[in-house]
């Protein structure tokens, strides 16, 4: 399989998935993948296209329909010296394996006093947008966020997702690597060799002193739409892309507030129990001296995720959603 | 089965179901249709055979792959096209979409798109069919690839300690998604070879034969309904078109494709219609009737309106509403 | 089984359990009862005691250890016309059937255009301070908070427990209710016959001007400790027990707020992804204007929950930091 | 076995663990343990046989009622009671309590309380070891109401389709917590029943008798190692204590409960000691360093300090910490 990144001169989202994964295989022997389809057929959002190929069956295993055992396994085998990559095929089903993410994965290493370390990964699959329905549609990083001892990537690029992976797949700690379903066939720069994002650092994507706009994922290129818009206007955003959400970088985000003095988030899951929550309580808190305004989060509805496209536009936020919210507090 | 006219009956309920897949199929690849569908073409023997031997009032759970079972409890070829182009006029008003046809008031208590999600759910409706005194039955309809899964231990186990009324019918197609299901399942039949762990019986029956599957379907129903307890009933067929969406199903051996093409339920039903003695002419008649309705479907389902956009936030509760605060 | 809130002074939450399922089985026979060792045992927490005897094996259901089945034939028993009652015994094994919770109960009311309801109750031991350690301790009521589509109880007091357990059997929605472990020994006035406490609406535990405290289940004793404590400092504290996450009553803290400009939330969870960041960023928003100081989160530490007294004191919140925090507020 | 003196290594093994169960249980009523244990006396014979049969770095998995596979496995009585008296000196430094007791040096990866979830850990294990290129297995312990469960089915499957090194060994003590197994399974033998269903051996042994399990775990080890995949053995047992904290276990007919005690684990080995010709004084022996052993172990925990505050914050992540944000 050719590292795609260094020959060419933009690449998919996609792609970087595998190529995030490929790069870590080929470094470390330790690194082994399993899931559903992710062998022959590449998985079924071709995410894993080609590892099957160049690692072969000792390292790229398919797995029966069986979330807990494919999680349980991973963590097994973390736990004893490998580093498996699990794939659980859309993050809605998560919740079938849910136990291994809140209650086993992120204790065992404090609950044994730290005499193990569970250095696996699980990507997934994540978000809504495209019609799948209610039960293959959420954006779930914030049941992980409720669960102390994940560290929780949710990258917006493709250099992020292969950057990401990096430092994901070589963390001894164990990572919910959510990869966007909407953001899959989205292009950007390759990530040159050797390309690591350290986990826990946001990065201001757009420059700006009036408002700042705090998105995640699918929400990073909203966001940015939503500034370019209010740009037209005069009103000039500042657009953090928060990357992870365990560890939360507070200190970016409370920098770019020094400059802007108000924020917005911008969060695809429903408002109840949402990431952006966490973030302005620590705000209302160690920045409210920074506020000149309300804060504002601009999310998804509390509803389940409908299917037609009519339905689904008014459930996930809208570029029109997020410049009226910023609009109206730019005029506070 | 020596009724001609039932046969002949179920047969036109299966071109019904076939001519509605192979339309969803093509309004998919024209663009009319998004999200997925997993279509059940090729599957068409089990739901309307099973269904057959049922009460109108017996409930029905099924999968992402449900549109036959919809349709064979009563859903009609527009309600489903409907929902599938999300129009406000689909089964469920366009909230739902292909993995979630729901029927309720014809007991097709839903499609569930979580593998295995949805046995306990039969389980629990047969524990209420017993607790509130009613003969009725429960049926859970899944794939192969659920037999791997938690979920359907546990019900398997639970249906059988407390002897209820439900029967698991699994339509063995032999694939998962892409994987073929021996290469993940440790015995030879996924379903049936699971019974004895919970000291039910465990049958196989050709899933392409619509009166095998008849009667089947009818002698576990039999027992359950009489308090003998729960059956587990695995059904072999394969799918015409791929797992879903656009999936060629290249990883089909091509022989093996061919084979079970040969085996087609329609033409199954056909040959036992022309050896009860019933003339082409009345089977053509019956396709015929099968064309029309769905073309008729198809259209009507295009020139449906869209969901009212305000319709994103009602439903959630009982009273029909979202709020979630004060 | 005697009610015995009618013809005692004062009842114990346990009891207030047991209580409040049996009012409620003997005024609806579609009322049923189903989890682990409920039966002749009397549940593991003696919160089903009586309830075999007075019911009978029909209504009270000794299961397996099968929290997928237990919770999914709740559903289905719930879809056709039963209102069953699901126990499982501690809530961190809701991770066990997560899926139910989060994926098929919440959402199959919306996805089928509103053709089913779902009328049952989940009820679970929630929550520490018992030195239970890490895998069966936790505050969870935040899992269901970033679910749509779930009625989340809380209660703090035995006429709360059999109040809103009447309210959430009664309920044609599904509510998750979480029995405070800490809380089961704890006393309190008994209900009166016919007693509702209607869902989703928060209660004023004690009046004041200075700071408002929002507390939910075990917090809420702590809240009001340390509201005494502060009062001879002459801190005057408003005590708001919100009893439901969904619905959150953001109502009555709005109001609350009017009149003391200061909140802080006390939460047993941990900081991140808890309770108290959704309310706080509803504050944050809406009641900006009333602020006058930070608002504060006194929350859980984010690690899980260890064994020992010396480290779970220094988890959970106590009342001295609950004092601290109200102080330096109403130092602001 | 015709080794005595390997016999009574084994016995003396027991005999410390039978104590140290039975200073827990003091500990437990006196208030010098809190939260709650979970009582192996009676099943020693299992985890000390066990034990006797794998290699000193194969990888065990137990569940909260884990003190008997975490002692033989290696953990000193002291390390085990110091962790139930919340004693930094304790086996995870406090954090953990009695149900995680866990000796990773000693390749004990752990004690689970969620019933199940520890069996697809030990697949994992199994996995890693042969991607490894070891000649390690992985066993899991678990108790006779974990084979109801989702994960039970998950795991047993995944490691039969990758013929795992891996063996399932069932603690069958007839009750869950206060319910009788049989009440709420489907099969008689929980385990044993279950193994057809993923083409593997089930084989059932008496628990209480040390020699028939080290006998029956080398043999299902053996063929493990030689790659024949994995083995479910269902070790009949009983549980001298109630389930947990004081539980007196009135549920269990006094009968049942008299004819168990009449089959314990540690009469069997002196019957066999004795059979094989050791002397009453040495058996006693044995018995006498048990009691010291443990009476020293109770002492050391007694006297050993509290875990530091501190502590709270320390081991969520690998490098020692607990910073969640910037
Ligand atoms: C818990 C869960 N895991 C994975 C999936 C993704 N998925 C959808 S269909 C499918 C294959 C199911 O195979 P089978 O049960 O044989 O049914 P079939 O599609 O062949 O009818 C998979 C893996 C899912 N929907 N739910
Ligand atoms: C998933 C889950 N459900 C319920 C419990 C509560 N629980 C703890 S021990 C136990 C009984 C387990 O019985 P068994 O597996 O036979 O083991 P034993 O205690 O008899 O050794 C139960 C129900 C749990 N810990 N985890
Ligand atoms: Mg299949
Ligand atoms: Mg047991």
């Amino acid at each position: 399989m050719a590292d795609v990144s260094t020959d060419r001169d933009v690449i998919t989202y996609r792609e970087a998935v595998a190529e995030g994964i490929a790069r870590e295989m080929r470094r470390d022997p330790a690194v082994v993948c399993l899931g559903e389809d992710i062998g022959e057929a590449g998985g079924v959002f071709k995410t894993t296209v080609g590892l099957l190929k160049e690692f072969g069956p000792q390292r790229v295993w398919d797995t029966p329909i069986s979330e807990q055992a494919i999680v349980g396994a991973a963590m097994g085998a973390a736990m004893t010296g490998m580093r498996p990559v699990a794939e659980i095929m859309f993050s809605d089903f998560l919740a079938c394996c849910w136990d291994y993410l809140a209650n086993e994965i992120p204790k065992v290493r404090y609950m044994t006093g730290g005499q193990v370390t569970v250095p696996l990964v699980v990507r997934t699959a994540n978000g809504g947008g495209l019609g799948f329905g209610a039960q293959h549609s959420q954006a779930t990083e914030n049941w992980a966020l409720t669960v102390p001892g994940l560290k929780i990537a949710v990258p917006a690029t493709p250099a992020d997702v292969i950057g990401m992976m990096a430092a994901a797949i070589r963390s001894d700690d164990p990572v919910v690597f959510f990869e966007h379903k909407g953001l899959l066939a989205s292009k950007g720069a390759p990530a040159p060799p050797g390309h690591v994002v350290e986990l826990g650092r946001a990065a201001v994507v757009r420059e700006g002193v009036d408002v700042t706009l705090v998105g995640l994922a699918s929400m990073v290129p909203v966001a940015l739409r939503a500034a370019s818009q209010l740009s037209e206007e005069g009103i000039d955003v500042e657009v953090v892309d928060l990357r992870c959400l365990v560890p939360l970088d507070v200190a970016t985000v409370l920098a770019s507030l020094a400059r802007t003095s108000r924020l917005v988030t911008v969060e695809e899951n429903p408002y109840q129990g949402g990431w952006g929550a966490t973030l302005v309580s620590v705000v209302a808190d160690e920045g409210f001296g920074l506020l000149d305004a309300p804060v504002r989060r601009v999310a998804g509805e509390c509803v389940p995720l409908p299917f037609a496209d009519a339905l689904e536009e008014q459930v996930i936020p809208t570029v029109d959603k997020v410049v009226a919210a910023v609009r109206s507090l730019a005029a506070y | 089965m020596e009724d001609r006219d039932e046969l002949l009956a179920l047969y036109e309920q299966m071109a019904v179901i076939r001519r509605t897949e192979k339309a969803a199929h093509d309004l998919f690849l024209s663009g009319l249709v998004k999200g997925t569908t997993h279509l059940a073409a090729g599957h068409e023997a089990i739901a309307v055979g099973a269904s057959a031997a049922l009460r109108p009032d017996d409930y029905v759970f099924a999968t992402y792959r449900g549109h036959h079972h919809a349709m064979a409890r009563g859903a009609t070829p527009e309600e489903c096209l409907a929902e599938l182009m999300q129009r406000a006029t689909g089964l469920c008003g366009g909230k739902g979409g292909s993995m979630h046809l729901t029927k309720a008031d014809a007991f097709m208590l839903g499609s569930y798109a979580i593998v295995g999600a949805h046995l306990p759910m039969a389980v629990g409706a047969a524990w209420s069919a017993r607790l509130r005194g009613t003969q009725r039955l429960a049926v859970a309809f899944f794939g192969d690839g659920a037999t791997n899964i938690g979920a359907f231990h546990e019900a398997l186990n639970l249906a059988a300690v407390w002897k209820l009324p439900v029967l698991f019918v699994c339509e063995n197609n032999l694939y998962m998604e892409y994987t073929p299901i021996a290469d993940v399942t440790a015995v030879a039949r996924p379903a049936a070879d699971r019974a004895p762990a919970y000291g039910i019986p465990g049958e196989v029956v050709d899933g392409n034969d619509v009166v095998a599957v008849k009667e089947a379907v009818s002698r576990l129903a039999r027992r359950a309904r009489a308090g003998d307890g729960p059956a587990l009933l695995e059904a072999e067929t394969y799918r015409h078109f791929g797992h879903s969406r656009a999936d060629p199903a290249t990883y089909r051996p091509a022989e093996e494709v061919e084979r079970w093409l040969k085996h087609d339920p329609l033409d199954l039903a056909r040959g036992r219609l022309v050896e009860l003695g019933v003339d082409e002419a009345t089977v053509t008649a019956a396709d015929e009737r099968a064309r029309d309705l769905v073309q008729q479907a198809v259209e009507a389902a295009k020139n449906a309106p869209p969901p009212d956009p305000g319709d994103a936030l009602t439903d959630v509760w009982a009273d029909g509403g979202a709020a979630w605060r004060t």
